[in-house]
């Protein structure tokens, strides 16, 4: 079984979490409602380097993870503080 | 043949049985016995027992072969357990043990004869025959399936208790032989724990049977003293006797035992698994008597039993004459050793064989056998230089053969971990080329045969494990091993029955009509013809068939490819991969006083709750008076399973008006308000009331099984906001009871003295925090039923409590206890949804007609813009009350389907015959925009009748609701 | 069924099993709780057994500023996830991550800090803290003995065994798939672990951890024979 | 593996020889998406989700219907790819009735 470098409880067998997959920033209210339903509806499912929303069950703890989805390699974790603030804030907040 | 089975071969022989302990025990109705430490075909084979089954497709009577529990022949049946290995199952007093795949008996199986009609079977029969004319498979299905399969299921058979262990190693070494334990020690130096997998009983491996000398003593020497070092470590764990069966991603073994599943993890796995013998393929290869060199050598050192009097050596490498030294040693006469090889080198054993004068054919190979149930003799071919070969005329007599030309990498985990081969021309082999950087492979599975070079690959790949080194593809020289493998040990024969796949009885000219049909990919030809895809996995199969294949295309072996291994290494009972099953089961505070009460339980998501209380009455019966009880007098239900979550902190208001679609921020302090959320895609998933505490505290009820799922989606939706609030689930931290019915204020009154309960002090959707019984409660004047109704809730530790006191002062009042069933009953009389059974995965709140749950004005919550866009296109389907105009017609069911001029125009969510109204309500979705109160329409119920409903308006019952806010 | 517990309004989610294992119960620290129980000598609880602490006092505190709040009532304790920290009454204050504590009694049930807290925070606090009612929320077993590793680890994915999961390490996994907290409090010096899960599966809780210790010999004890094993 | 235990007991001795495991296609209302795209010449039925083999027959008429005259076939109109856009989504777990 695959381990998953918790940021908060170390690696672990990948049964303890669960995927939300891509992280995408919400389309601004003015968007169109076709941008709308892209957002809602359609995954990129980018073949290469994604960063993903991943939930740990027992601690119901939400980090970042980065990795290759066609490898499964997994690049790095963050905590969601630091990958917002590596990364552009995200907009819909 | 008649040797006495407790006869055994002495001193150097046998190291796995102990001849003081005799075991008797009976195969195929016939009483046998044989030695503690005996496999079943070892005890069989001592007792000249060599038939073991039944070949699948033609029934040719099959006997040992590898003695490693790699073939098919060895498979029966103990009991109620089929698909056992005889080469590995260890002999019990009192075993009764049944052969497999033969009608009648194992000697006179009249299925026989379609060995005699074999020809009429071309590979791919099973898609090509037995479809025309049409209907025929109709007649042929019961017949195939009869003959398919091996072993027998007994219905009948229990439940058994199975369970798991994980565990945790440094290094995790697979295969407990030279190179294993090469590995373990080397690894066990940088001071790594280190866990040793191994099938058979003892560690060694080859050592404990093969022949590495002329005088037949290093072996052993060699085995004795690295046990010995292995034993004086005790950071190494040795698991014998058991299977490592599959590899997976990040070192996680999977190891089997009868009754147990280990899910070990290792930092770093050490494929340590050897080679697997290879057959050569001739005509009849496959009787009884015929079998791998290394079989016949396990026999002999490891149960003290001959293969037989007379034995051919067939060999194209040296161990074969080690097997034939091996032979005189047990005072067998080997009667010739016929080398596939014209110039066959020297090797140690070859010029002890020589110097023991045995009769050696060189350039030779045996092109047919003769014998019916057991090998009679062999004849004699000469291979002439162009490959081709001409029968020399010579007929050997013999009662066994044993082929020692050449090995396959025994590659089944690396290729689970994630592993390719490539063929090496030069040693006629494949070789692992890419290996996950966890896993590394040592030993005659990465192509290295002489033992030094086993034991110096072993170091190599135990020190870069315990240093956790990325695996690298390499092995170090050995001269030796260009001399092992036969590059095509092969003499198609033009009369067939040369057996490539003994599994699926495929010859050679299968393997080539296959290509010729058009199925010229190997991964096509596998499905085509089956080829490896027996209990044997084509260990024995495929290397051949790749060979046959480059053959005929003219290109070399690697450019075939291979089919993949995938796991189980071994083939494992479905019981041991299911493990200790655990069905974690939530009970409520007051659990055991339903059941006390009669109560009959139904679950409703992890937790139990009580549908109904039995009282011995039946199930329609209880739940109406439940339902009376609840509406004439008071009654008591626990509502401890509803999801709790506590939102605290300055933007408690804003978080809950962004996460639910009504408006939350105005709410008042001590006061409820309906809750409704919606997903991004504006379908609704939740529902529940806020209750407000104060400024920064809200208190929010969600629905039994959508609690987690809302919890979890709050806590996402924060990490995204960041807003200065925090929420923690405490469904678990509150028992719930929610007392109903015109004296629910009678009995409340009794137990709780600092809350003003009258209507005016406490008016309905009201909430307080005070005492009940003496126990701090949260209790919220909320009603799913429509009576005058509070919910109370109270920390689980004092549920029980809570109920124990509400029951004994409601006594006097008519107070019962009330189940989901009848609180389903009353809520649809009051024409509340339920979430998941009214609405379903597409449901927007316009359909569930829930607009007035629904902030027009607020800028923003989660699902807003979806339920907006369809808002503005109209809804399809709208969900409604509806009554059946025939108070008397029969009632139907959920998911029936609302018929509109003939055409679907939706479906029943909820329907119930009113004890309270005395008629048949139900809710509806109904795909008509114009439908109002009074509309008619038709619902098929079962049996395809019509019944008529009409549009009607909720709450059915109560319509003003006076009652709940009395 | 003779239930004593029903006297009480604070009942141990377990009671009933409590008693059909024929327990005595008698008062700890308020709380009703198991004295001892047939079989459950010291012996036992050396190889492996379980006792309940579920209606010890117990209490945890979340939010940006918790730590910092529970740090000025005066506990010690660092900003390490997953670890714990024993208090000078032996009451332990695990740190579940940077922004949540988790304060447990100590076995006598005697500790004062967890009742202290509580009146602490009745008091009120501008931080940015939030209190979570570990006591009912959670049940709380603790198993003892040189096995208690060998057992977890037929129910359990992570590595717990002594030699890897130190004293006072914590550790939040699933256990026979439900999600708990192991805290590792030695008793004396034999190895145990305080378990913390899902109060409304207690019950089932405590029927995995019997079926997968009968291996091992091991069953319930009591706080007697906790204290027994205290003194060594 | 438990749970099909708990159904068949009798499974429990019997020996699994070979698993593998691959990627089920899901669209986001759990309906297969059939015909035209915005691509040129390119066109879709897919989505089934493991769903799709008795509806194999009349899926690959109307979808060779669709290719032959570069039109979207009435039957499998409310299947098509854009239907995602307007939220215009097939009630297939609506049809199965299966909740959240």
């Amino acid at each position: 079984m695959k381990l998953m470098p918790c940021p908060l409880n170390g690696p672990r067998n990948i049964s303890e979490f669960i995927c939300r997959g891509e992280v995408t920033p919400m389309p601004d209210t003015e968007c169109s409602d076709k941008e709308w339903s892209e957002y809602v509806f359609m995954e990129n499912n980018t073949a290469g380097e994604v960063c993903e929303w991943w939930f740990h069950v027992p601690t119901a703890y939400w980090f970042i993870v980065r990795r290759n989805s066609v490898s499964e390699e997994i690049i790095e974790t963050y905590t969601v503080a630091d990958f917002f603030s590596k990364h552009v804030k995200e907009a819909g907040s | 043949m008649t040797s006495h089975p407790n006869k055994r071969l002495g001193d150097g022989f046998g190291a796995f049985i102990d001849v003081s302990k005799p075991v008797s025990f009976t195969f195929d109705g016939k009483a046998y016995s044989g030695f503690q430490g005996d496999v079943i075909s070892s005890a069989l084979a001592a007792s000249d027992q060599w038939v073991i089954s039944r070949s699948f497709k033609y029934h040719r009577p099959r006997g040992t072969f590898s003695l490693a529990g790699h073939d098919a022949n060895s498979i029966v049946q103990i009991g109620d357990e089929p698909n056992i290995y005889a080469d590995l199952r260890n002999v019990e007093a009192g075993m009764k043990v049944q052969p497999v795949n033969c009608f009648g008996s194992l000697k006179r199986d009249w299925l026989e004869l379609l060995d005699r009609v074999g020809k009429f079977l071309p590979v791919g029969f099973y898609y090509r025959s037995f479809f025309k004319p049409r209907g025929a498979w109709r007649f042929w299905e019961p017949i195939i399936r009869r003959m398919a399969g091996l072993g027998t299921v007994n219905l009948n058979t229990p439940h058994g208790y199975y369970d798991k262990e994980y565990g945790f190693y440094d290094v995790v070494v697979v295969g407990g032989g030279q190179t294993g334990m090469a590995a373990a020690i080397e690894a066990v130096k940088q001071d790594k724990s280190v866990l040793i997998v191994d099938e058979a009983p003892h560690l060694g491996g080859s050592l404990n049977y093969q022949r590495l000398d002329g005088d037949g003593v290093r072996a052993k020497q060699m085995r004795d003293e690295l046990t010995m070092e292995i034993s004086k470590l005790d950071s190494i764990k040795v698991m014998t006797s058991t299977s490592a069966t599959g590899l997976f991603t990040d070192g996680w073994v999977a190891i089997t035992t009868e009754k147990r599943l280990y899910k070990v993890r290792g930092n770093s796995v050490v494929i340590a698994a050897g080679a697997v013998e290879q057959p050569a393929v001739f005509r009849h290869n496959d009787r009884p008597g015929i079998m791998l060199g290394s079989a016949a050598q396990r026999l002999m050192r490891l149960y003290g039993v001959k293969p037989g009097k007379r034995g051919v050596i067939l060999t194209a490498n040296d161990d074969g004459y080690g097997v034939a030294l091996d032979c005189l040693d047990a005072g067998i006469d080997v009667t010739a050793i016929i080398d596939l090889r014209a110039d066959p080198g020297d090797g140690v054993m070859r010029k002890q064989a020589r110097h023991r004068k045995l009769k050696i054919l060189e350039g030779h190979a045996i092109s047919e056998t003769f014998g019916h149930h057991h090998v009679r003799s062999v004849k004699v071919a000469l291979i002439n230089d162009d490959g081709s070969w001409t029968e020399t005329g010579e007929e050997i007599t013999c009662d066994f053969v044993t082929m020692s030309v050449g090995y396959a990498p025994n590659a089944a985990l690396v290729s689970h971990g994630g592993g390719f081969f490539s063929y090496d021309d030069d040693i006629a082999m494949h070789l692992p080329e890419k290996l996950p950087r966890w896993c590394h492979a040592a030993g005659s599975v990465n192509g290295v045969f002489s033992i030094e070079a086993c034991a110096a690959d072993g170091a190599r790949a135990g020190a870069m494990a315990a240093k956790d080194k990325d695996s690298i593809a390499e092995r170090p020289a050995d001269p030796m091993a260009r001399f092992v493998n036969h590059p095509f040990p092969i003499l198609k024969n033009p009369k067939g029955k040369d057996f490539v796949d003994f599994d699926e009885d495929l010859q050679s000219q299968d393997i080539l009509n296959g290509m010729n049909d058009g199925y010229r990919h190997i991964q096509l030809l596998k499905r085509y013809s089956a080829l490896g895809m027996g209990p044997s996995q084509g260990r024995h199969s495929n290397v051949n068939a790749i060979r046959l294949v480059a053959r005929s295309e003219q290109v070399n072996e690697d450019s075939v490819g291979t089919t993949t291994f995938r796991p189980p290494y071994r083939s494992e009972k479905i019981g041991v991969l299911a493990g200790r099953s655990f069905e974690p089961v939530r009970r409520t505070a007051m659990h055991h006083r339903h059941l006390e009460a009669d109560a009959k339980m139904m679950p409703a998501g992890a937790w139990m709750r009580p549908a109904y209380y039995q009282k011995g009455k039946s199930a329609q019966k209880t739940i109406f008076d439940e339902v009376r009880n609840c509406r004439e007098n008071v009654g008591l239900i626990d509502v401890s399973t509803l999801g709790g979550l506590e939102v605290r902190g300055p933007d408690a208001a804003e978080f809950v008006n962004r996460v639910y679609t009504w408006a939350y921020t105005k709410q008042q302090v001590g006061r409820a308000r309906y809750l409704l959320m919606t997903d991004e895609s504006g379908v609704v998933i939740d529902d529940g009331v806020a209750c407000r505490f104060d400024e920064n505290h809200y208190y929010l009820t969600a629905t039994t099984s959508g609690v987690d799922g809302v919890y979890r989606e709050m806590l996402y939706w924060n990490a995204r906001w960041q807003l200065e609030v925090d929420i923690t689930n405490v469904t678990a931290a509150y028992a719930g009871v929610n007392i109903a019915g015109p004296n629910a204020r009678k009995v409340l009154e009794k137990q709780c003295d600092d809350i003003d309960l009258s209507a005016e002090g406490f008016p309905y959707m009201g909430v307080r925090i005070g005492h009940v019984a003496g126990i701090p409660a949260r209790l919220l004047r909320v009603g799913f039923v429509g009576e005058l109704g509070f919910e109370i809730h109270v920390p689980a530790s004092m549920g029980e409590a809570l109920w124990d006191a509400l029951m004994t002062v409601g006594e006097e009042f008519g107070i019962e206890p009330f189940g989901v069933e009848a609180q389903r009953v009353m809520r649809l009389e009051k024409g509340h949804i339920i979430i998941g059974q009214d609405t379903d995965g597409l449901t927007t709140p316009h359909e569930a007609d829930m607009e007035w749950a629904v902030a027009k004005k607020k800028s923003f919550y989660v699902g807003k813009r979806s339920v907006d866009i369809q808002a503005a296109k109209g809804v399809q389907r709208r969900l409604l009350g509806f009554k059946l105009t025939d108070k008397n017609a029969v009632a139907p069911e959920e998911c029936h389907l609302v018929i509109q001029n003939g055409n679907m125009a939706g479906r029943v969510t909820s329907v119930v015959r009113s004890p309270s109204l005395n008629e048949v309500i139900g809710l509806a979705y109904i795909e008509d925009e114009t439908a109002e109160p009074g509309t008619k329409f038709n619902i098929r119920i079962a049996g395809g009748r019509m019944v008529e409903a009409v549009v009607a308006p909720i709450p059915f019952y109560d319509p003003k609701n006076k009652r709940q806010e009395l | 069924m003779t239930i004593i517990q029903n006297e009480r309004h604070q009942r141990s989610f377990i009671y009933r099993k409590l008693e059909q294992a024929g327990a005595e119960f008698s008062d700890v620290g308020g709380a009703l709780m198991v004295s001892s129980i047939p079989g459950g000598t010291v012996d036992v609880a050396r190889t492996l057994g379980v006792a309940d602490l579920s209606l010890l006092a117990r209490i945890g505190y979340k939010g940006a500023e918790a730590l910092d709040w529970v740090g000025k009532q005066g506990l010690d304790l660092e900003v390490q996830a997953n670890r714990a920290f024993e208090q000078k009454d032996n009451s332990v204050c695990a740190v579940l991550a940077p922004s949540e504590t988790l304060i447990l009694s100590c076995l006598a049930g005697t500790s004062k800090t967890v009742s202290d807290m509580k009146a602490a925070w009745a008091k009120g606090t501008e931080l940015q803290a939030y209190e979570v009612l570990r006591e009912d929320v959670n049940f709380e077993f603790i198993l003892t003995g040189e096995r208690a590793a060998d057992m977890l680890a037929k129910i359990c994915g992570v590595n717990l065994s002594p030699s890897v999961f130190a004293p006072f390490d914590v550790t939040q996994t699933s256990v026979a798939r439900t999600n708990c907290i192991i805290v590792r409090c030695d008793v004396g010096k034999t190895p145990a672990y305080r378990m913390l899960g899902d109060s409304a599966s207690a019950e089932y809780m405590l029927e995995c951890l019997l079926d997968a210790m009968e291996e091992f010999g091991g069953i319930i004890i009591g706080y007697e024979t906790l204290s027994a094993l205290q003194e060594g | 593996m438990a749970h099909m235990l708990e159904l068949f007991p009798f499974l429990g001795e019997v020996r699994l020889m070979r698993q593998w495991a691959g990627m089920s296609d899901i669209t986001p209302d759990f309906a297969p998406v059939m015909g035209l795209t915005p691509v040129e010449n390119y066109y879709i039925d897919a989505g089934w989700g493991t769903w799709g083999f008795k509806a194999t027959p009349v899926s690959g008429k109307r979808m060779a219907e669709c290719v032959a005259n570069n039109t979207q076939p009435s039957l499998i109109e409310p299947f098509k790819l854009s239907r995602f856009d307007d939220f215009s989504l097939v009630g297939e777990k609506g049809a199965a009735s299966v909740g959240h």
